[in-house]
């Protein structure tokens, strides 16, 4: 097993938290994972890059990601900013934090999936200094689209990585995220 | 609490057959740091006269552990040291900075602003000649109007950088200005900045012979010189407050000032000064001493400050 | 408390370190052009001389009568300049 | 292979997802280091963010010196050890420039304090990203220097760097380099094993001096000039001693904490095998999965990387250079007007060498151009074919020009072509 994912967001976002999470994650079952940011000046609201990747063998490489298996977009603006399609592989999975009846122009052999983190954020009434926050959702979501971690070792991550109430929450939307995320191409 | 030369031991306070040359300030004011100091203090060398002086290893000609150090790093090596002996319960040993005008006022002066502004515990001497003489005698920030270096033919065509005015801004809690004209002046205010916490500076007033041009059994009388014309006034600056220390109080008044040309016309750095530039100078302490009179008068913010820093 | 241990180094060593000793560039007494001589009968023990001398060349008996060690001396003539009643002389030396 | 050692919680081994940077922190922090002074520098920053952290929070006990540049970082560093401290300090480019001069006082003062340096470019342009210019620009100076492959190795060499300075036969300062963002920014498994452990493996500080009022001891004042000259061989020796501490070091580390990693070198299918890629960092791991792929495909191939260029592996480097058919060096440096550094330092073991190899030295990777295993796999294939084909040849400085650029620039510069063999 080896899997690449590239998490797109805006600079602030949490696309970097999200991949540490998952690759902290996939330590927990055992694996072998990096997580980084991509290396580049970040402003705050920029469309930014975060790569994670897992596998069941001690991981060689540290160079970039160029095509991932799985892109997280935690924003569903961002396919007008940035060549979403064009970072994953041609069979590859892109799980994006939209509205249900969200649809765009994917590659031949992609698959779409769904989920309304806003929505959750703010069901949950999790926000940072008034940010709805989304990227503990995809967690959710990427791992109901593709196991490539258990749930289980999502929250558990999260859990302790946000030690007491925040991590219960976000823990919790993780998880409601899991449960809602569709398959929409 | 005065000095008494009597009660001092019969020790080497600095050691003899050194690379110092006669008449040195150097190491007259080495001296006055070992017997206000004694054995608790370490010193942190940069590059100058000193370094030299210690003259060649195995040996070394002044009395004390040293760190010799870069030219530009004198004040963060003392830090560390305060730190190291810090963290290995050695809170009795006084870290001292040994360092020239140049080490000071120009290449030492990030350092020194960096750990003054961190209140590092450490004493910082700056023997000041006026000038590079390590390297043959360039001219410095610390050079006055007027004097002749290799690099200032025809004399230097700015004022004394006022390094002590500098420190007092950095508003640490002892600054100090003293001469080796005045050794007991000197060691006092030693002894003081040894009992206060943070950090603490000493400007020491230090004419040498090889590069101001005079004789040199001349240089106490030179030093005190530069006090009486009011061109070095000696003063304390302790936790927020300043005073003029008593060998200067007198100057505080103009006509009382022994007139500057007494000063000037021993040396042969100021032999080609005119009348012109002589003025130039008397404004520039009278100048000083306008600064002087407004920071005694001053209120305290300093104190209060720290105060509620708790330090 | 300190825990660091000093340890003599177990290679060929040579580390560039130095103790505080007299004489570290010779006998400087070889520099001098004059060397001051003092006049015990006018000597009052006032210690100037000994408090000025830059190089710790001036030196105390037990009565606090000063001598000079030539060995050291550079001869600079600051102890006749600080003596207060004129008790050192400078004498021409070779 | 599953991480192992993940599931052996009960020994008191921590698995931590860990930056490169952090995993310094971590590594200083159970060194039980004293003093740390720093100034922070992009890429280098969260080390000392984190030691703060773990300062400020009691987790450490140690005094933080905020200096205000990193040629006060070093100096406080030194002043610290010279008082007999365990020391720390860290930094990348510009701030490693910037402290050159202290780097080369504190070699000569012997007192051992280790360093981190997060490799970067050096300006301008301004550059954050990773390049070795700037940890090899220190090669002259009588530090170890040492370079980490992936985040483990970085905690494993920090630790091990205070048992190897601090080891009486040496007596030199140390640095261990992480690349730039590709380890210092990377979270990925580190095992931190257990604080006792760790404290029964690493002895309390030596150091040959400190200055202190009762040692009287006086460092640094003028020497005759055949002193200071023995005191330059007198660092050479330690030099030549360390390369057994290293090895020492390694194997015993292995033994208490299970992970060994070759001494100076690291030896990734290089014995025996006809072609070989000298390399040093991170990106050696990318190497490693050319050379495995090649492998596969029936080539003789393998990787040594260069962990240590300080002392300089001369044994392992002549070995290689006597029993491989062909050299492929890749360097991420490139000394102006000479050629990289890892094909410069080994050219110096050819005289050595029972054999006369092909050598092409590359260079790629500047200012943090990313090179991967896809590229290693075609730059060290074509190497091999080249020389089956033709024989063997001296091509020393071959520009891995970037993607955009290719065919727009000569990869060997005038005056650098391809020097065959035969035409000798």
């Amino acid at each position: 097993m080896y899997v690449e994912i590239v998490f797109h967001g805006r600079g602030g976002q949490g696309g970097v938290t999200a991949a540490n999470i998952l690759a902290g994650a996939a330590v927990r079952e055992g694996k072998w994972s990096q997580s980084f940011p991509h290396f580049g000046a970040e402003r705050r609201g920029a469309p930014v890059r975060a790569y994670a990747r897992i596998s069941d063998k001690p991981i060689l490489r540290h160079s970039q990601i160029k095509t991932a298996d799985i892109a997280v977009v935690l924003d569903h603006e961002l396919f007008d900013l940035v060549d979403i399609p064009g970072s994953v592989k041609d069979n590859g999975v892109i799980v994006v934090n939209a509205p249900r009846d969200f649809s765009v122009d994917l590659k031949e052999g992609q698959s779409l999936f769904c989920v309304n983190a806003m929505e959750i954020a703010r069901e949950l009434k999790l926000f940072v200094a008034g940010w709805p926050v989304v990227n503990t959702s995809m967690l959710g979501a990427l791992v109901k689209a593709s196991p490539v971690v258990s749930l289980d070792s999502i929250l558990a991550e999260i859990k302790s990585y946000w030690p007491g109430k925040p991590g219960e929450l976000n823990a919790e939307a993780a998880k409601r995220a899991y449960e809602n995320t569709v398959r929409c191409i | 609490m005065p000095v008494k030369l009597r009660d001092f031991p019969r020790t080497h306070f600095n050691m003899p057959g050194n690379a110092a040359c006669p008449g040195c300030p150097e190491t007259m004011g080495l001296r006055y740091v070992k017997m206000a100091l004694g054995d608790k203090a370490v010193l942190v060398i940069p590059a100058g006269c000193s370094s030299v002086i210690q003259g060649i290893s195995p040996k070394s000609g002044i009395n004390f552990p040293i760190l010799n150090i870069v030219f530009a790093a004198a004040a963060s090596a003392a830090a560390g040291m305060k730190a190291g002996f810090e963290m290995l319960g050695r809170d009795d040993v006084q870290v001292v900075v040994w360092a020239g005008d140049g080490g000071t006022a120009d290449i030492g002066l990030q350092a020194m602003s960096g750990a003054a502004e961190r209140g590092d515990d450490i004493i910082y001497i700056c023997v000041d000649n006026e000038a590079y003489m390590n390297t043959g005698i360039q001219r410095s920030g610390a050079t006055p109007y007027g004097a002749w270096t290799t690099t200032t033919w025809t004399g230097k065509k700015e004022h004394k950088k006022n390094v002590p005015f500098i420190m007092i801004a950095h508003d640490v809690p002892y600054v100090a200005t003293a001469s080796v004209g005045y050794p007991q002046d000197f060691i006092e205010k030693l002894r003081k900045a040894a009992t206060v916490k943070g950090f603490k500076y000493i400007h020491l007033h230090a004419p040498c012979p090889v590069g101001w041009r005079f004789d040199p059994g001349l240089t106490p009388e030179i030093a005190q010189l530069a006090v009486k014309t009011g061109m070095w006034p000696l003063f304390e600056y302790h936790n927020g407050k300043l005073k003029i220390s008593s060998f200067s109080r007198l100057y505080r008044v103009k006509e009382k000032r022994v007139p500057l040309k007494e000063y000037l016309k021993l040396q042969g750095r100021f032999r080609h000064l005119k009348d012109s530039d002589v003025k130039i100078l008397e404004e520039y302490i009278d100048r000083l001493w306008a600064w002087l009179d407004l920071l005694e008068k001053a209120p305290n913010p300093s104190g209060t400050a720290r105060d509620l820093l708790g330090k | 408390m300190s825990n660091v241990n000093v340890e003599e180094p177990k290679s060929l060593f040579i580390a560039p370190v130095s103790k505080p000793a007299p004489g570290s560039v010779g006998k400087t007494g070889t520099w001098r052009h004059e060397k001051p001589v003092i006049n015990e009968e006018k000597c009052v023990k006032c210690l100037l001389c000994w408090l000025y001398c830059p190089e710790d060349t001036i030196l105390r008996r037990e009565d606090d009568m000063v001598y000079v060690d030539y060995d050291y001396c550079k001869g600079c003539g600051i102890c006749a300049k600080v003596c207060p009643v004129n008790a050192i002389d400078m004498v021409p030396e070779g | 292979m599953l991480l192992t050692w993940f599931q052996r919680g009960d020994d008191g081994m921590v698995v931590k997802t860990l930056t490169g940077n952090k995993a310094v922190a971590h590594a200083v922090k159970a060194a039980r280091v004293k003093v740390v002074a720093a100034y922070p520098i992009t890429p280098q920053t969260t080390i000392v963010e984190t030691l703060a952290d773990m300062i400020e929070h009691g987790e450490m006990n140690a005094k933080m010196i905020r200096v205000e540049s990193e040629h006060s970082a070093l100096a406080a560093t030194l002043g610290a050890a010279a008082a007999g401290a365990r020391s720390f300090t860290a930094t990348s480019s510009h701030g490693l420039l910037l402290m050159h001069e202290v780097v080369w006082w504190t070699a000569g003062a012997r007192i051992p304090v280790v360093m981190s340096v997060v490799t970067r470019a050096i300006g301008p342009p301004w550059n954050i990203h990773v390049d070795h210019n700037d940890i090899w620009d220190q090669r002259d100076s009588g530090w170890i220097i040492s370079i980490a492959e992936n985040n483990q190795e970085v905690f494993d060499l920090t630790l091990q760097a205070f048992r190897i300075s601090e080891d009486p036969r040496v007596y030199l300062p140390m640095i261990v380099g992480l690349d730039g963002f590709i380890l210092s920014h990377t979270v990925a498994p580190v095992d931190i094993p257990d604080q006792e452990k760790i404290d029964q493996w690493l002895p309390p500080r030596r150091q040959p001096y400190v200055i202190t009022p009762e040692s009287g001891v006086v460092m640094g004042n003028l020497a005759a000039d055949e002193d200071y000259y023995m005191m330059r061989y007198s660092i050479q020796t330690a030099m030549v001693e360390a390369k057994k501490v290293i090895s020492e070091v390694d194997d015993e580390y292995g033994e208490v904490f299970g992970r060994k990693y070759g001494g100076l070198v690291e030896c990734f299918h290089c014995d025996g095998s006809k072609y070989n890629i000298v390399i040093a960092g991170s990106w050696s791991g990318d190497a490693k999965e050319a050379v495995l792929k090649l492998r596969d495909e029936g080539y003789s191939v393998g990787v040594l990387r260069v962990r240590y260029f300080r002392p300089w592996p001369d044994e392992e480097i002549r070995r290689l250079l006597s029993t491989s058919k062909g050299v492929l060096f890749i360097d991420r440096s490139i000394s102006f007007g000479g050629k990289g550094h890892l094909l410069t330092e080994a050219m110096t073991n050819l005289a050595e060498s029972t054999n006369l190899p092909a050598v092409r030295g590359v260079i790629a990777g500047l200012g943090g151009v990313d090179v991967g295993a896809d590229e290693f796999y075609e730059l060290t294939k074509s190497f091999i074919d080249e020389v089956e084909e033709n024989g063997p040849f001296y091509d020393p400085l071959y520009w891995h020009i970037p993607q955009v650029y290719r065919g727009k620039y000569p990869e060997r510069l005038p005056g650098y072509g391809k020097f065959s063999y035969e035409r000798r």
